[in-house]
């Protein structure tokens, strides 16, 4: 019983929502508008409950009762407590420029989060050494095309003979072998996302109930 | 037999075509309206969109079981081998479930695959680890696995055997934690499945780095090349969503993804029958 | 000059990471997680509750009064933590979700495959122009071939499952080729990004430092 | 102890890193040949006549900054130097103040005036409306485009009128930026809020909304829609090149149309030029680069160029990020390509003396 009102919830909103998207007029238009506004409001409130099991988390730590305590990891999550709490309280007071929620923010994690950003390099050479071996003959093909576009991009091709033709090719495979790959992909992947949509809709699918079928 | 033949030939033949003759029409008549509300640029989606949701409601509910008759896409010993590969090692298992929230279908995909590495992980008492980006996702995750262990009868199994939790709802501060994490615990096998962008990478490196094994499932085109290059089997685009489903060996499940198949050889009609006839008609 | 420090720091430290893990980046990493987790919370309680139901409800009630219902709804979040409750928590989300799926089906059927279908379903002779043909003709091949490498279903059909399995084969090398394609320029674009956060570290933080240090003042 | 210390991933990434430096500081030049898919544009620009108008819609913003800067300054250079007039505007916010950054610079730079060699529409959104506008016959509807910043509808100016009533504010910001891309949403919206706004402040919109025409601008007297423009262009770091294409297909023959993009979602871009309904992409840095040295060499060398900034009274921080703003970063790109590709070889070789070990 319990578990069949979010289940008739979804494949009535489901149902109700397709239909919406044939119809149009001016209160089908709203109902959608609906939607959108209602999402953020009925979504909002998982963030407490969401919030807590990752302070509880860390509090686990804090008092050393987690899997294998240690004091370097209270103090780890004595600077995370510190942090969030900094945070919250600063910004229920002011968000504005130049209060300590700004600043903290701006100074502190947009320069990490960047960082993090530009790392990719590293990781992209790293697995470039790794994965592109010979030995999986996947990959090998996948290698073999990575280096056509990179010394075509960075110019090396006009230092190696017909290297002209190199720069032709790979902007004709551009155009032609890598649209056609993108769209059977997007194929795929629409299909895919119907079904489970649809899955969604009629109860088929309710991994998100949390139990299994 | 007979019946079930014509049906299918009406499907995968006739309707394709017939969609592909209405096509131009309705395309001409953008933005006008049939019978005062319905758009008619919107017909042919309405004809796909109502065979599409009968053809995989009428397969979900058949009583026969379609299982044998599609290949695997992955394996289940695949997760059973990395989840007692965590077990041999006494090490943890990571889980993520994308970092998108749970309005995009990828995530509901990989939390599909996730509730199969959960069960294999609760039968090897193994650890599971798994960060979340979404704060709506985070609740799904935790209940799925409460879930799943109070069936197995092991309702202490979440509080000792796992840590569910909201890592952080900025893209590249939760990748920096997963990755921190993967670099601590060492964990025997990651599972990153569902809707990722660019911080795809960071994960899957710092998991294969630190001697994972990776199973990756996504379905953004633009992260596909690195699922291949840093993961040990990498799902892309439809076979995500085909997986879940395949793995929970839940008969209505496996079902709907031969209905997909069914979906995929009308389009295969439409792309031939279509180049055909518009190859035939430069010609006159 | 003490932000931009600050600020040069928190990247030098982060950037450790790839080298190896270590007790500054897992300073910063519990830093940044306490500091995100506050943002968020407080991005949620500004934007969403303050600003789209909270000033909306009390300057005009009348008009908006309906928005406390969803948030009501919404409310049953807190059941979460509750095992015999749970389920309640469930109606927010088969709300969310239920809207959603609805929503999404239309515009996923015109928007990728109608129109993945209008790109590719084109004359594959070109009248004059044997390049175009050509190319029709590759484009055309490729969907079909790396399409059918999502084709999940056994085939029956002897003749059919043959040609099945030279064009999933196909297909696969196919999708490689491109993922290559892919790889290189991604490449490209992160090895920028690189650039510009080093540039900001040679450039605006030492280059700063040294000023300061030679009396060039701030 | 030392091969706890060096592991490979310790090796490949300080290899990494030493080469950005390197290329940071290294006096070395990479000259870029114009590959196919970039020179169409170039060619473009370079045959055009002297006094035709080009316009480039500007919408990139934060962390894609770094590759397409880059491609409008080069851009709007050759623009310039071929004493072609530019057109600029923004779809969204961000975009629209860092275009006009970019115009005015290069605009005091080689000595414009603006109104009459350039022009910046400022923010133009909704997007599809004035995409859509400008394919329309212009001489029918006189004013229907207009002037974005230069119109200055400032809200400080009714600030009297403001502070007696609040939520007027955000209405006269609304259409004040309104009126920067369409003349006709802009009165539209003013009609809605009449009442609201009240008759005095109602009447005074409703005439600045009035007195300034397009004919005030030389820039566009001669235009009527896209056959008038030399090109239009987007540059851009998300997918916003595609609302061109598909705004402006009920005019395919007469629009010319080309984008600059970030090179990840370039692979994307180039089935458009495929089904020719671009001329060509410009992928992020490489693109950059390869329009940036061919300025340089055939019209006005970095040099040149680094002296008229200097003359026109730019600060040093300006110049360095607009005088070789792609092909200072290239030496960086070209070693961590270099590094990767020698990575790669490296692991191949590895691969195949343990097999041969093996066997």
């Amino acid at each position: 019983m319990q578990r069949n009102i979010p289940l008739f919830l979804v494949f009535i909103l489901g149902i109700i929502y397709v239909l919406l998207t044939f119809i149009e007029t001016s209160w089908s238009e709203g109902a959608v508008r609906l939607a959108s506004s209602w999402a953020p409001l009925l979504s909002m409130w998982a963030i407490v409950p969401a919030t807590y099991v990752t302070l509880a988390s860390y509090g686990r730590r804090l008092t050393k009762r987690d899997r294998n305590p240690t004091t370097q990891k209270a103090i780890l999550a004595g600077v995370t407590y510190v942090a969030f709490f900094t945070m919250l309280i600063s910004g229920l007071k002011s968000n504005a420029e130049g209060s300590l929620f700004d600043w903290m923010f701006r100074n502190i994690q947009i320069p990490v989060t960047s960082t993090m950003f530009s790392l990719l390099t590293f990781y992209i050479a790293s697995a470039a050494y790794r994965a592109f071996r010979v030995s999986r003959a996947h990959t090998s093909l996948l290698m073999v095309f990575a280096v056509l576009v990179m010394v075509t991009n960075t110019g090396m091709h006009t230092y190696i003979p017909f290297g002209q033709y190199w720069n032709e090719f790979s902007t004709w495979f551009l155009m032609t072998g890598n649209v056609a790959a993108k769209r059977a992909i997007l194929i795929g992947v629409a299909v895919g996302m119907l079904a489970t949509n649809i899955r969604i809709i009629f109860g088929i699918e309710r991994s998100w109930m949390g139990g299994g079928a | 037999m007979n019946r079930s033949i014509l049906i299918n030939v009406l499907l995968v033949v006739v309707l394709p075509i017939v969609l592909l003759l209405i096509f131009p029409y309705t395309n001409q008549h953008a933005g006008d309206l049939f019978l005062g509300f319905f758009p008619v640029d919107k017909t042919v989606s309405f004809i796909a969109l109502v065979l599409l949701i009968s053809v995989i409601v009428k397969y979900a509910y058949e009583q026969k079981s379609h299982a044998s008759e599609i290949r695997e896409v992955i394996p289940r010993k695949f997760i059973r081998e990395g989840i007692g590969r965590c077990a041999e090692m006494g090490r943890p298992c990571m889980f993520v479930p994308g970092t998108s929230s749970p309005s995009d279908v990828a995530t509901i995909a990989g939390l599909a695959i996730g509730s199969v590495t959960i069960d294999e992980a609760i039968d090897l008492d193994v650890f599971i680890d798994s960060p979340q980006r979404d704060y709506m996702v985070m609740p799904i995750t935790k209940s799925l696995l409460e879930e799943r262990a109070m069936l197995k009868g092991r309702p202490d199994y979440p509080s000792t055997h796992s840590d569910v939790f909201l890592a952080s709802t900025v893209q590249f501060t939760h990748a920096q934690l997963v990755a921190g994490r993967l670099e601590r615990d060492r964990h025997g096998f990651a599972v990153f499945a569902g809707m990722f962008w660019a911080e795809m990478l960071i994960m899957l490196e710092a998991a294969t780095m630190n001697g994972a094994m990776v199973l990756s499932g996504v379905d953004s085109v633009v992260q596909m090349p690195f699922a291949v290059a840093a993961s040990d089997k990498a799902l892309l685009g439809e076979e995500l969503y085909a997986a879940g489903a395949q793995l929970s060996e839940e008969k209505r499940l496996v079902n709907s993804v031969v209905a997909q198949d069914l979906i995929k050889s009308l389009l295969f009609t439409a792309l031939i029958v279509g180049a055909l006839a518009t190859t035939i008609q430069s010609f006159f | 000059m003490l932000t931009t420090t600050i600020a040069a720091l928190l990247t030098l430290g982060a950037m450790s990471l790839v080298w190896k893990e270590n007790i500054v980046s897992r300073f910063i990493e519990h830093l940044i997680l306490g500091i995100s987790l506050g943002y968020g919370v407080v991005l949620t309680y500004r934007q969403i509750f303050l600003r789209l139901f909270w000033v909306p409800v009390t300057t005009d009630f009348a008009a908006n009064w309906i928005l406390i219902l969803p948030t009501l709804i919404g409310a049953l979040w807190l059941a979460q933590p509750f095992q015999k409750v749970r389920w309640l928590s469930l109606i927010p989300l088969a709300m969310v979700l239920g809207a959603f799926s609805g929503l999404g089906l239309e515009r996923i059927m015109s928007s990728y495959i109608i129109e993945a279908l209008e790109g590719t379903v084109k004359s594959l002779y070109v009248a004059g122009d044997l390049q175009k043909s050509f190319d029709h003709v590759v484009i055309w091949l490729g969907v079909v071939c790396i399409l059918s490498y999502f084709y999940f279903r056994r085939i029956h059909n002897p003749a059919l499952e043959k040609a099945h399995e030279y064009t999933r084969i196909v297909g696969i090398w196919w999708l490689m080729a491109s993922f290559g394609v892919s790889f290189g320029f991604t490449v490209m674009a992160r090895a920028a990004l690189l650039i510009y956060r080093i540039q900001f570290l040679t450039q605006d933080w030492i280059g700063e430092l040294i000023k300061i240090a030679s009396g060039g003042g701030m | 102890m030392w091969k706890k210390i060096f592991t490979t991933r310790v090796i490949i990434n300080t290899v990494v890193l030493i080469s950005v430096v390197l290329g940071v500081y290294l006096p070395i030049k990479i000259t870029m040949p114009l590959s196919p898919e970039v020179q169409n544009a170039v060619h473009l620009i370079e045959n055009a006549e002297p006094g035709s108008t080009a316009m480039i819609s500007i919408n990139y913003a934060g962390s894609s900054i770094a590759e397409t800067e880059p491609i409008a300054v080069a851009l709007i250079r050759l623009c310039f130097l071929k004493d072609v007039n530019v057109i600029i505007c923004g779809f969204f916010p961000e975009p629209a103040q860092l275009a006009e950054g970019v115009i005015s610079t290069l605009g005091k730079t080689y000595g414009k005036k603006p109104g009459e060699d350039y022009l910046n529409l400022g923010l133009c959104y909704p997007y599809d409306a004035f995409i859509l506008g400008w394919g329309r016959d212009y001489k029918q509807q006189t004013g229907s485009i207009s002037v974005g910043d230069m119109v200055h509808l400032d809200p400080s100016e009714y600030t009297d009128l403001v502070t007696s009533n609040p939520s007027v504010e955000s209405v006269i910001n609304s259409i004040a930026t309104t009126i920067g891309e369409d003349r006709y949403i802009a009165a539209h919206l003013l009609d809605q809020h009449q009442e609201e706004l009240g008759e005095t402040v109602y009447q005074l919109l409703k005439e600045q909304l009035e007195t300034v025409t397009r004919d005030d601008w030389p820039i566009l007297q001669p235009i009527d829609g896209f056959g008038d423009l030399l090109f239009c262009a987007d540059i851009t770091g998300t997918s916003s090149y595609q609302s061109w294409i598909i705004w402006s297909s009920d005019y395919r023959d007469e629009i010319t149309y080309f984008a600059g993009t970030t090179a990840i979602s370039a692979p994307e871009a180039y089935q458009f030029l495929q089904a020719e309904q671009m001329i060509s992409v410009i992928p992020g840095y490489r693109g950059a680069t390869e329009i940036e040295t061919y300025v340089n060499n055939q019209y006005q060398s970095a040099d040149l160029f680094r002296k008229q900034m200097e003359q026109a009274g730019f600060p040093k921080e300006v110049i360095a990020a607009y005088v070789g703003g792609a092909s200072r970063g290239m030496p960086s790109l070209a070693l961590v390509h270099a590094c990767i590709l020698i990575l790669v070889l490296i692991g191949n070789i590895q691969y195949f003396l343990n097999r041969k070990k093996e066997a």
